[in-house]
């Protein structure tokens, strides 16, 4: 099992989980964090200081899937989340030792 | 709550309710028997002093406090402490940081509470009371209404015929306490707590008194509307100079004798919510209209004309000032519409009662523009940490508008123009005013001075530097602002 | 700040604190020396003078701001911003989404501005003048008081006997402020802010200052109580017509022309923080007290009347409406009970200085119902995208205001009913209320076509759709509402 | 929104536009022909009227709303809505944890419409008509004002000659709002909605009407100021027993059947916005001052005075408590700022109109002290989960209020002390202040127990463990208070 | 060393954290998230429109972990944050390559 | 290719953001946390309580970098994060088994 991350543009959340869910996502996990990168900070100007604000808002989006799904869900993430302008993000994949479902307990495959 | 009427009617007598009681007036009864000649010259004597109470002016015998006055001033008094909490901090508390809010809401709680005790103890005293000096002017009061001694709901006519002396005392204590709450702003983020009250205790004591005591004191040394021998024959309707510069002209030289917040220049010190500076920004407006048309003491056409001021100046400015950021960086913006509506509010301050509504618009244009400039170039340039602009808007506003009234103010407007500045009324006012201007920064500036570095010398100025980072919040107040987590508790 | 009282003592001459300073009557002394008769009635005259402040009727000679009814309309001047700034501004914020907080917040501070401009420069003139035609009636005042001529703080008696112009111009001005800002509701969210500015600017000159000329006026085409040749016999008390119709209709056709938000009705556009407008809630009712009661423009009985329907009608709507979403859907919701008060406080509007509290009752119940049902059945149905609901209360409810007033106008609650209107009121008023019900939607809705239609076509309504969903406050004004992270700065 | 001077100057007479307008006096011209005797005579008794409007006693024949009384009580009514709506709600709102700030605002808009259905239908008459008993006191009033019947503009000279009768009775409905919304503090985050607006219901009719009866009503059985035949001459000026006693007594039962919060003691509860209630803490300080100085029914001396014990109070606890805590635990919080100054109210509250300068400085350190020590130790050593401490505050300061009125009311300061109540002033007025008291917890705690066990054993009073823990939020409004993600839509 | 990272109804945070700590694990972060999952969403409502919001509010737990306390740790998150119903959450589990203490430096089990 | 990630004090975040930019770091991503650990709560009164809040503010440092500059921007971080006083927080590292930039579609390093 695998662990897909991806720091999205925030406005894209809704598509990309609704590609995700598609895909044959069952669930995701979602957060906010504020990214730094390529794209440089938006400037903001406050009465008499301008300021580059390095960290823009980013929401992360993580999905435990199963391996079979992982490459249809990172092209659902793909179409989901791209506008093609800088900031569009990443996508991480992680290998996953267990996944459990704590409701029942279940682990691995049927825990998703 | 119900306090007199059945009582008054069951007893026969009308009797005054007004606290002190003296029953102003014979029994309507007791007016016939007398001579026709001398009732009706009572009787005129009497609706004379009704007409007075209409017109605001002072009545011969009936002492009373005049209900639409009182109701004015009770409005206002509430008004302009609608001004400090919670409109200063929030205005205030929505431009630091989130680890900073507290501490600023603090800091307007806390100067409200000491100015409160220093008030009642000597300061209205020592402000509204005159020396009794030979010369007809001074630099301060009497003790003679130290803790109140005497301040009942009856007028006190120094001030005004129809307000009781008692809520006159309140509403000036009002501006006793925005008025350090303001210097709040420049040195944000970054003060003890304990350092800021001591410096404030010593600060009313040393500039705010005997500047409002020479501004408005009946004797006061630069109180050229009330005081025929002032020497300095300046005029200040609201708190150009008293309130305005001497808080802006201290925030000043306190920040730069703190030094800059750590991260100053390097880090972006945003606001953590421009909605709070909003809200706060319209309630600022809402009261200041106590502060403005509350200090004419009446409900009366001077009033009523320092209303108009005060709103035409405030919306003229809010838009001018987030104009020029349209035109100068292409958007106009939020944080642009609240500091041009305050920098109005401050810039008419001093004239608001003495000016036409032509003079008002122009009030508006200039404040839209200088403190613009000031809170944006001149700070560039000097490099100074006003944290939250109290130099750019109150000290660079307040002096703005010290000398417009200089220009501005029309005795066609406000007739007690005539009384003792006949000749120079559309004159050599400004001159007068540049002088109160000088006085009033060498008052704040020295004691500014003295007191900062006494503190600084004694308890120290400043949290250390990691405590700074980690906020005054949880430092002095062992609290945060916000506790927002849905896993919270 | 001090003003005068000492002044006039010293100088022995009770001249009046009155700005225009003209001594409204004889000095007490000089009555005696007359005739005692002549003397008897020169003084019953100013007797009739005083009464006539208690009573708020016209003075003989007596000219001077009362200071009961000016301390009143300058608080409900004060109420009536503090309804805008920051009342709506926190009411309609808290709606939208964090991203477009600001942009609501500098559309309601841009409407401050840009109204002040306009009334100023000849709005005011051109509402609260006569135009002098011969027919009697018009839409549109003269330029009589363009820059605020003339406007000083002597009572204008067209208007109100007792209170100051220059208050009642600013009074009237809060309302031309809040018209337009109400519009932002149903376009928040989508429209550019220029675009919106420039709608204002137009729609200002087109809609609104012929409307409150035409329902206000005194020579008015549809002052029903006011102008004895109207046309149309109309009644609208605080704006039922001009302010919330007006407002609400053309919010729904720019609404529409404007097209939906981008994902409305696919995903959900939750209220960022239900908190603020609740918190605007309460604003708003308190501020409507100056809108309702202040529209009587005294501190009188038809004033008591207007406070009393507006807290009757506000809290009984604000109990209607989350009723019926606790029967209809299992919950009553914090959005239920705001809507509700400001649906029962729209409603009453026009109706408020004429019902009896039995009819402030039933417009309350109305107003739990109808606009509830405008909200959610009408709107779901034509699937508008009316995005805070301006259209759903306050074009629906003013409308639905406007007609109630027909029914429930009542001579023995406001006998100035009995002057031009005593033929109709309780019978045919509701179709001069019809009437003026078309004309006013006429008005609002050609107005604001033109417009919308030439601004699409000179500089676009709507950003890309991307900034859009990126959020106004960036693309608009370069900020966020919150910068809540510890690590700030 | 014009509503009358041009039309009665057109029309030639100068008629009332006081609503009811019954002409109040014969037009000036017709006193000319009288004898000259008869006729001074009449003019003596028209100005003795004028007069008592300045003096707010009962007049002779003018009977009007005065102007400035008038204007004083609708301000004070908006300001005491502005307390609970939205000070109240923002001040509790604050302190609870993020998942239940909607279900204390829900609270306080529920209490709002719910009191003022009853308030209308049955309450105000059962509170200020008098039951016509032989015995000359009762613990109920009549039903002559239900549903308003006859509550007009006109004065009710028993309750206040010179404000509207009808602006009275909106005034004292806010009063009869905010007093259960008090209680929401002690229960918070773990009561049903149905049960708290079910136990709202009950408790108006069997505490809230019988209270306020008892010490406002003419013929009250604890009105000791008013009504010369009641067997508990107590005094209250704005509501020591009947507000904050009875709430804060029945908070604390009602906290105590509930049972404490789950994790109560274990987990940290903390305030989720103390900028919220420190904004709260603004408001109700601002309010208060409708409530207090209101509550002299008129813009008069006594008034001025309860404005000024008011402030006094406020802002000494305000100092004081946050002292202690610096002395005693090393930091002022901003807690301790917020519940000082909201202690100072309380206590203060059934003082303000009968205390000097000084007493209301003695009121205030006692306010800061008494409060602070039962809100920490008494709490921590009964580990009674009084959420928000309404009962330390409110229920510990009303006590507190109410005994000190006892002892420092005086006569020179209100001089209605005077009527029935000359004898004991000074002397054993504490002494009857205890047995109200008694009374007063005797009705809380009575109608509390009956009611929390009924509703208990009926629908039940809290929400399952579970749902609690998720916040009533979502369980009774299907809310969140805040949607702040950036994604959000 | 392992990585168990749990997404667990809020209201169970405290739980949690205790029988965690009773199970060895020295430490915890966690964070706000909000979920998608089986659970559907919960239906808000404003005026006009009844929106199904997708995303619910949970917590993200995260604790680094000795290899011989994982099976504890994991149990003791299942008791804390079971409560048996449809949304209790997840676990997975991931192998770290290094853990470091900033304050010391220690590396491995002692940065722990 | 490894995701280091790190806990820290807020106040530390910018230090490190410059730190890990010069050690040749080309994004971070951040996000708000809370922590427990050895540090212990601070204590927080409110008027009649006085608690232990035992989580306090952190802040989540994320960077996906590539295997040869993992010990420089470790170092980095050590360096902008350490006060040297409790709490100071951890670095922990973990492999990627992909990453990929969503504006391009690249892969692997070319992504980071
Ligand atoms: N090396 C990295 N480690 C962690 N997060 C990164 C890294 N690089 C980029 N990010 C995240 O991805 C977001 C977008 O990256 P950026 O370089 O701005 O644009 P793009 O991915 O289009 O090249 C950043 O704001 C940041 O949140
Ligand atoms: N595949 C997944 N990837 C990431 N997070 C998930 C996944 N499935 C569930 N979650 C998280 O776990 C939470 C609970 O899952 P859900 O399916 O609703 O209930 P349960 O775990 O009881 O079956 C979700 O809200 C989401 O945060
Ligand atoms: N075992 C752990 N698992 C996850 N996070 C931890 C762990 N131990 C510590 N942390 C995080 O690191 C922070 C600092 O740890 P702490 O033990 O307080 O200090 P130090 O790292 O200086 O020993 C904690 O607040 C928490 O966020």
């Amino acid at each position: 099992m695998k662990k897909i991350e991806a720091i999205i543009k925030p406005f894209k959340t809704d598509d990309v989980k609704q590609r995700v869910y598609a895909a044959g996502g069952k669930g995701m996990t979602v957060s906010e964090v504020k990214g730094f990168g390529r794209t440089g900070g938006k400037r903001e100007v406050y009465r008499g200081s301008s300021y580059v604000v390095d960290f823009v808002p980013k929401v992360r989006v993580q999905c435990f899937v199963d391996d079979d799904i992982v490459s249809q869900v990172i092209d659902a993430i793909l179409a989901g989340a791209r506008t093609g302008e800088i900031g569009d993000g990443k996508i991480v994949v992680t290998s996953l030792d267990e996944v459990i479902r704590i409701r029942t307990g279940e682990r691995g495959r049927d825990a998703l | 709550m119900l306090f007199g009427a059945s009582l008054l009617m069951a007893s026969g007598f009308a009797g005054s309710a007004f606290a002190e009681g003296k029953p102003a007036e014979p029994p309507a009864a007791a007016a016939v028997p007398a001579a026709p000649a001398q009732a009706t010259a009572d009787l005129a004597a009497r609706v004379a002093d009704l007409e007075a109470y209409v017109n605001n002016t002072a009545p011969k015998s009936l002492s009373a406090p005049g209900p639409g006055h009182n109701a004015w001033m009770m409005t206002s008094t509430a008004l302009v402490l609608f001004m400090t909490l919670p409109g200063l901090a929030l205005f205030y508390g929505g431009l630091v940081r989130r680890k900073n809010i507290l501490s600023v809401v603090a800091q307007c709680f806390g100067a409200a509470g000491l100015v409160t005790i220093l008030w009642w103890a000597f300061g209205y005293s020592a402000v509204f009371t005159s020396s009794g000096s030979a010369s007809g002017y001074s630099v301060l009061g009497s003790l003679k209404h130290a803790f109140f001694l005497g301040v009942t709901s009856a007028p006190n006519p120094d001030y005004s015929p129809w307000v009781s002396q008692s809520v006159f005392a309140m509403y000036q204590m009002m501006f006793a306490i925005i008025t350090p709450a303001l210097i709040v702003g420049a040195i944000a983020e970054r003060m003890k707590y304990s350092a800021l009250m001591a410096f404030i205790l010593g600060w009313m004591v040393l500039v705010y008194f005997p500047l409002a005591h020479m501004v408005w004191g009946s004797d006061g040394l630069m109180n050229g509307l009330g005081n025929a021998k002032a020497p300095i024959k300046a005029i200040d309707f609201a708190g150009g100079t008293v309130v305005h510069m001497s808080s802006g002209w201290s925030a000043l030289l306190l920040a730069l004798i703190l030094g800059p917040r750590k991260g100053f220049g390097r880090r972006p010190f945003l606001p953590h919510s421009m909605v709070l500076t909003a809200t706060g920004t319209g309630m600022l407006w809402v009261g200041w209209y106590g502060f403005n048309a509350g200090s004419a003491v009446a409900a009366d056409g001077i009033a009523a004309g320092a209303f108009v001021a005060t709103t035409l100046a405030a919306a003229v400015a809010g838009a001018v000032w987030p104009l020029i950021e349209w035109i100068a960086r292409g958007k106009p913006t939020v944080l642009g519409f609240c500091s041009g509506v305050v920098a109005g509010l401050v810039v008419v301050t001093p004239a608001a009662g003495f000016v036409s509504t032509t003079g008002a618009v122009i009030v508006g244009v200039l404040a839209g523009v200088v403190p613009y400039l000031a809170c944006t170039k001149l700070k560039q340039m000097l490099k100074y940490d006003d944290a939250l602009d109290t130099f750019g808007v109150h000290g660079v506003g307040g002096t703005l508008g010290a000398l417009l009234t200089g220009f501005l103010a029309s005795a066609e407007v406000n007739g007690n123009l005539n009384n003792n500045l006949a000749q120079i009324v559309g004159k050599s006012l400004w001159l007068e005013q540049l002088k109160a201007i000088g006085l009033t920064m060498t008052f704040a500036l020295a004691g500014t001075a003295a007191l900062a570095y006494l503190l600084k010398a004694v308890i120290g100025l400043r949290p250390d530097a990691d405590h700074e980072e980690q906020g005054l919040d949880v430092l002095d107040h062992g609290e945060s602002g916000y506790h927002m987590d849905e896993a919270a508790g």
